[in-house]
């Protein structure tokens, strides 16, 4: 009799990376599906271009670096990382903006640090912040929600698969007929136009709660959201405290001056509000690890993305934000060691 | 113009004067300074670096007087702990100096020799060898650093190094 | 009694304790049994017989060589056969200085060993009654029992626990003593509190063991004193870890350096409290335990009654035999278990549990990925550390980090092992982390003595010196004085 | 603003690189993060007294007699000044390590660039601007150097692929760090 005798515990639970993974991407799944009914098939052609680019370029890296080619690309990270950078490019975006902004991510944003679990930057973030600096004009170029009395054409699928690979719209159409800018921008437009937010606010694109039909894919993504805390992928405290972050001081200048400042709910429905908190800021590998660790970088995300919101140069800030509290995590992780059992406090 | 030197001079002379300053305060932070490098250094006690124990070491070290690569017992992990603190290259322990043990040994005294004589308690740097003038002596192995201080005065040669044992 | 708080972290396990729930049944004596010298927490005991000599049941056959130290007695009748290292569980297979018994199938009871009245004894005396029973922790720790309540005996108003918590899953050798000799258990925490002058005492009983619960409940109900009291813990693993228990029963915290007796509290298990009972009631010294069998790969699972050094093989021949090919067999519970290679070791004061485990009865653990610090591991420690971390630091052996972050209070528990997305094997990095760190933590202290010994040592010969001048001036002048 | 971030990251990597310079030793960075936090302290304290000081400067000794040419001849003294003060004060203090005194001479060449760059880009026209300034300044400063150093920390045991080790990997975070500056453009408008 010979027995293998491996180290306790000999009791494990049936877990592993790609399965949380896969309920992420499962996860993603309402946002995407309004995101196709509002805005059109475009997101799902992005997807498609950014999980091909990420596979690829992957695979290249962990060619590369010498590391097991299928057990890595099985794990589901660079898929959920093209996804993202794909839901937030609008959805007739040129092909090159995808594919570049993807293999950026992956290749210096995530393999540069180490690969999977040492890269302290979201690498979705590093991606879709290089694009927003480098091809600002092209990422504004939203398209009208599907609602009527905001899109005044239509784009069939053959439309939208050649404007994304030619660039050009199909000759019948111009760019000022089928995009519309998103709530965030057009709120800022206006407000620098010297209207009051009641003037702001009779603009078509708004509806009751954020931007007509970005109501519905905010919720959409609040419902994934949802269903990843209850299936225990995320903790709750990234998440609550980031829409606090947001909530808070927009609550506050709301109650001040509702006539200059949009109230709270607005700010939590009209831009990536709800993707940022439950999808963005919750990758683990770039977030703070400790429960007060997590309320800290949540809350300093959702007040960094108020403050550019209001008062800086781009409409939204949630990749920026999640940018500069991932510089900080390390920091943060520092000084938030929870008290061991047994120590003084 | 005249002015303009003025200020300038005066200016100057301000600078000069903070540039003095810490020389008058410096005594507090050498004092500071040797505790943190004789926190550092093991404690053995032994000399090898050719000063009379880990703190007057660190005294000089603090005052530019000494290398940080003169301790043997600390090893390549003191050196780099004082490089880093200092602020001065890594370098190897000098082989001058003596060479870097493998493992931690401590004294052992073979009683049935030893006559008593009591040098070795004398030079004992921690106090660790116990015993009175004509009755032999014990090594309390708990408190020996190892330093070998008392191996050359033992006139029968009875004192040799043995591992340390591993401790709980 | 109401619960003070809940253990932080720890997991909801599937107990399979009722597999093993059938009464406990009596083992027949070995032909052969092997006592290994140092099966207890402490140095080996000394042997005091030789091979050739004739031993009676209880005699005492080997002595403790210091104050952290048990007895030995022989568990059977016989012969000596030899005093020899064989094969312990305790060093997983490997070898242990033993004394070998041969069985004469007498049971000869060795005539000094008499039941004493405890309730006259003076508590220090009991104390050291209870050492010479060979008493040890029979929770798995072997902690020799007396060693830790004359360790406690300083302190005053002592809370006396005993923990009847078995939070791992598998074992139940602890639900059935108490479900089938309550009474043992009540009259060992009597003798416990009088050796410890304890005023209070808690049996912990988990809140999924009903039945124990209640046959230590009717136990007490007949018994005249009152300041026994059953307290019912969440079935959380590990709720059952001592001072995890102590936490959830009174609000207080074992501090980090120290012991429980630091906050008034003495932590027994059952079991010992048990083996007490018979030594002080029966003249009985520790000679057997229950153990329990279990795993896919017995025939038929079951708590028995064995005497300790009985070898592994024939407790399982006892239990039915092996069915299916086993995995792995393993000493204690499925978290924190020894497995061992075979199983020519016998049972020992500590043997708790022996699982013969099919390649069914656990999940295979998958291949490893780097860390994706999801915090699962850090939700489930119970004692609030960042296993992430410490993975991180250990990976890079950052020995500052790693004693910043606590790695020595670890106490392997295997929640974060369980949790693990990444299916990192945590609990032995940080078994692996630990020497190393201990040793620079030893060798700091040390420093920090023999720097104290320097310096104490350059004040007394300046001051030696000082004296010796002053008393050469003082000379010199009377000389002077004197011309 | 994002400028002056700009300015104050390429001002924390010198100062993270500086001390490793002369050794190339990565063994160095063993207590790195306590000298950080000295360095953190000692540049902040000097940054938050010398923008209000030279704004005193400016406006109470230069301009009135019209000597503006002196300006930046003064306020490299000044800035020297203070420095040695800082280090000083880190040196008398219980809690932090002291820097040694070849830091000190880069703490004052930073401060400088950084105090030239506010009295040229920013027009702090009260004396209670410049005060808020050097007070932003020094705390972003020590901030930004904190967040750099943990950060180098916790690359540390990371698997970087050979050619990124060390230098690469820090440039590449720095450009990071500076990307997610971006997001504050336009925020004070210059």
């Amino acid at each position: 009799m010979k027995l293998a005798t491996p180290p306790a515990p000999h009791e494990i639970a049936p877990n592993s990376v790609g399965r949380v993974m896969r309920l992420v991407i499962y996860a993603l799944v309402p946002a995407i599906v309004m995101h196709v009914v509002f805005l059109g098939p475009g997101l799902i052609v992005q997807i498609l271009l950014g999980v091909a680019t990420a596979l690829a370029t992957e695979a290249l890296a962990l060619q590369l670096r010498r590391q097991p080619l299928w057990r890595f690309l099985s794990d589901g990270t660079a898929i959920i990382t093209a996804m993202l950078i794909a839901l937030c490019l609008p959805p007739l975006a040129p092909w090159w903006l995808v594919v570049s902004g993807t293999a950026f991510a992956i290749l210096l944003a995530k393999h540069l640090f180490g690969g999977m679990g040492a890269n302290p930057f979201n690498p979705a973030m590093v991606g879709y912040a290089v694009l927003l600096v480098s091809f600002p004009a092209q990422l504004t170029q939203w398209l009208a929600p599907n609602i009527s009395g905001l899109q005044t054409v239509h784009l069939g699928f053959g439309d939208v698969l050649q404007t994304i690979f030619s660039g050009e719209l199909p000759a019948r159409l111009t760019w000022d007929a089928v995009t519309s800018p998103t709530p965030l921008a057009t709120l800022r437009t206006q407000l620098a136009l010297g209207q009051t937010m009641q003037e702001v606010r009779a603009n078509p694109v708004f509806g009751i709660l954020g931007g007509r039909g970005w109501e519905w894919i905010n919720f959409a993504t609040l419902v994934g959201g949802i269903w990843l805390l209850a299936m225990r992928i995320i903790r709750w405290q990234i998440p609550v405290a980031l829409l606090a972050g947001i909530a808070v001081p927009a609550g506050i200048l709301y109650a001040i001056d509702p006539g200059s400042y949009p109230g709270p709910i607005f700010h939590l429905t009209g831009g990536a509000a709800m993707l940022g908190a439950f999808f963005i800021a919750t990758d683990p590998v770039s977030a703070a690890t400790s429960d007060r660790g997590r309320l800290i970088y949540g809350a300093g995300i959702g007040v960094i993305t108020y403050v550019i919101r209001t008062w800086g140069g781009y409409p939204d800030g949630i990749a920026f934000a999640v940018l500069l509290m991932n510089a900080a995590v390390p920091l943060i992780d520092r000084f938030t060691v929870p008290r061991i059992y047994g120590h003084p406090p | 113009m005249i002015l303009a030197l003025l200020v300038t001079a005066a200016l100057t002379a301000l600078l000069a004067a903070t540039l003095l300053l810490p020389a008058q305060l410096s005594a507090a932070g050498e004092a500071r300074l040797i505790e943190r490098i004789d926190a550092l250094l093991p404690q053995t006690q032994c000399g090898r670096c050719t000063f009379a124990g880990c703190k007057p070491y660190a005294t000089a070290l603090a005052r530019g007087e000494a290398d940080i690569n003169q301790c043997p017992p600390g090893g390549p992990s003191t050196m780099i702990a004082l490089a880093a603190l200092l602020k001065r290259d890594a370098r190897p322990v000098d082989p001058k100096f003596g060479v870097v043990p493998e493992v931690a040994t401590v004294a052992w005294i073979d009683e049935p020799a030893c006559i008593g004589c009591a040098k070795c308690i004398q030079v004992c740097p921690v106090d660790a060898i116990v015993g009175a003038s004509k009755f032999m002596h014990t090594v309390i192995a708990a408190q020996c650093t190892g330093c070998e201080l008392c191996i050359p005065p033992c006139p029968v040669d009875c004192i040799e190094m043995r591992p340390a044992a591993a401790r709980a | 009694m109401l619960l003070h708080s809940h253990v932080r972290g720890g997991l909801q396990l599937v107990g399979h304790k009722r597999r093993s729930a059938a009464s406990v049944r009596i083992a027949a004596a070995p032909a052969e049994v092997i006592l290994a010298l140092d099966q207890h927490t402490g140095l080996p005991a000394i042997a005091l017989v030789k091979p050739g000599d004739a031993v009676a049941m209880g005699q005492p056959i080997a002595q403790p060589q210091s104050d952290i130290s048990a007895w030995v007695h022989s568990p059977i009748s016989g012969r000596v056969v030899a005093i020899e290292p064989r094969p312990a569980a305790h060093h997983r297979g490997e070898l242990a200085p033993s004394i070998v018994i041969a069985n004469d199938g007498e049971d000869r009871r060795h005539p000094a060993n008499a039941p004493v009245d405890f309730a006259s004894m003076d508590p220090l005396e009991l104390c050291e009654h209870i050492a010479r029973g060979g008493i040890v922790g029979l929770g798995g720790a072997t902690f020799p029992t007396a060693a830790k309540l004359l360790q406690a005996r300083a302190c005053a108003h002592i809370h006396l626990i005993l923990n009847g918590v078995e939070c791992e899953p598998w074992i139940s050798c602890d639900d059935l003593l108490m479900r089938e000799r309550a009474h043992d258990v009540i009259l060992g925490a009597h003798i416990l509190c009088r050796s410890l002058g304890a005023a209070k005492c808690t049996i912990a009983i988990e809140s999924d063991m009903p039945e124990a619960r209640s046959a230590v409940r009717a136990a007490l109900a007949s018994d005249t004193a009152s300041n026994i009291e059953v307290a019912s813990v969440p079935s959380i693993y590990p709720a059952g870890g001592e001072r995890q228990l102590i936490t959830t029963l009174t609000g207080q915290e074992v501090p980090a350096d120290g012991l429980p007796s630091d906050i008034g509290v003495v932590c027994q298990n059952v079991g010992t409290a048990a083996a007490i009972a018979r030594w002080i009631r029966d003249g009985e010294p520790l000679i057997r335990r229950i153990v329990t069998l279990t795993g896919s790969g017995v025939r038929e699972p079951v708590n028995v009654e064995v005497r300790i050094g009985t070898p592994l093989a024939q407790l399982i021949e006892d239990a039915g035999g092996y069915q299916q090919p086993i995995a792995e067999l393993i000493m204690g519970g499925s978290m924190m278990g020894k497995t061992l290679p075979h199983d020519g070791v016998p049972v020992t004061k500590g043997t708790n549990c022996v699982i013969a485990a099919t390649a069914a009865d656990f999940h295979e653990r998958g291949t490893e990925m780097p860390c994706i610090r999801c915090g699962n591991c850090a939700e489930a420690c119970p004692a609030s550390l960042l296993p992430q971390q410490l993975h991180w630091y250990a990976l890079g052996k950052d020995l500052d980090a790693l004693e910043s972050h606590g790695l020595l209070d670890c106490i392997e528990c295997g929640c974060c092992d369980y949790v693990c997305p990444s299916q990192i094997p945590l609990t032995q990095r940080f078994r692996d982390a630990k020497p190393a760190l201990l040793e620079t933590v030893d060798s700091r202290t040390r420093a920090n003595d023999a720097r104290l010994r320097f310096e104490s040592r350059e004040q007394r010969l300046t001051r030696l010196e000082a004296e010796r001048r002053a008393k050469l001036d003082e000379k010199r002048k009377a000389f002077k004085d004197a011309r | 603003m994002s400028a002056l971030l700009l300015i104050l990251l390429s001002a924390v990597l010198v100062c993270y690189y500086a001390p490793t310079i002369p050794a190339l030793n990565p063994f160095l960075a063993a207590d790195h993060f306590d000298s950080a936090v000295g360095i953190a302290v000692a540049s902040a304290l000097t940054l938050i007294v010398v923008s209000p000081l030279s704004y005193l400067i400016e406006h109470a000794l230069l301009a009135p007699r019209g000597l503006e040419q002196l300006r930046t001849l003064v306020f490299i003294i000044a800035v020297m000044a203070v420095a040695q003060l800082a280090g000083v004060a880190m040196r008398l203090s219980k809690r932090w390590m002291p820097v040694p005194t070849a830091f000190l001479l880069l703490m004052t060449s930073n401060s400088a660039v950084l105090g030239v760059a506010f009295l040229d880009t920013t027009r702090a026209r009260t004396f209670s601007d410049s005060l808020l300034l050097g007070l932003g300044t020094g705390l972003a400063f020590a901030l930004l150097l904190l967040m750099f150093t943990a950060l180098q920390q916790r690359l540390r045991y990371a698997n970087i692929p050979v050619m990124f080790r060390d230098t690469p990997a820090a440039l590449v975070t720095v450009g990071l760090m500076a990307l997610a500056c971006m997001g504050f453009t336009g925020l004070i408008r210059e």
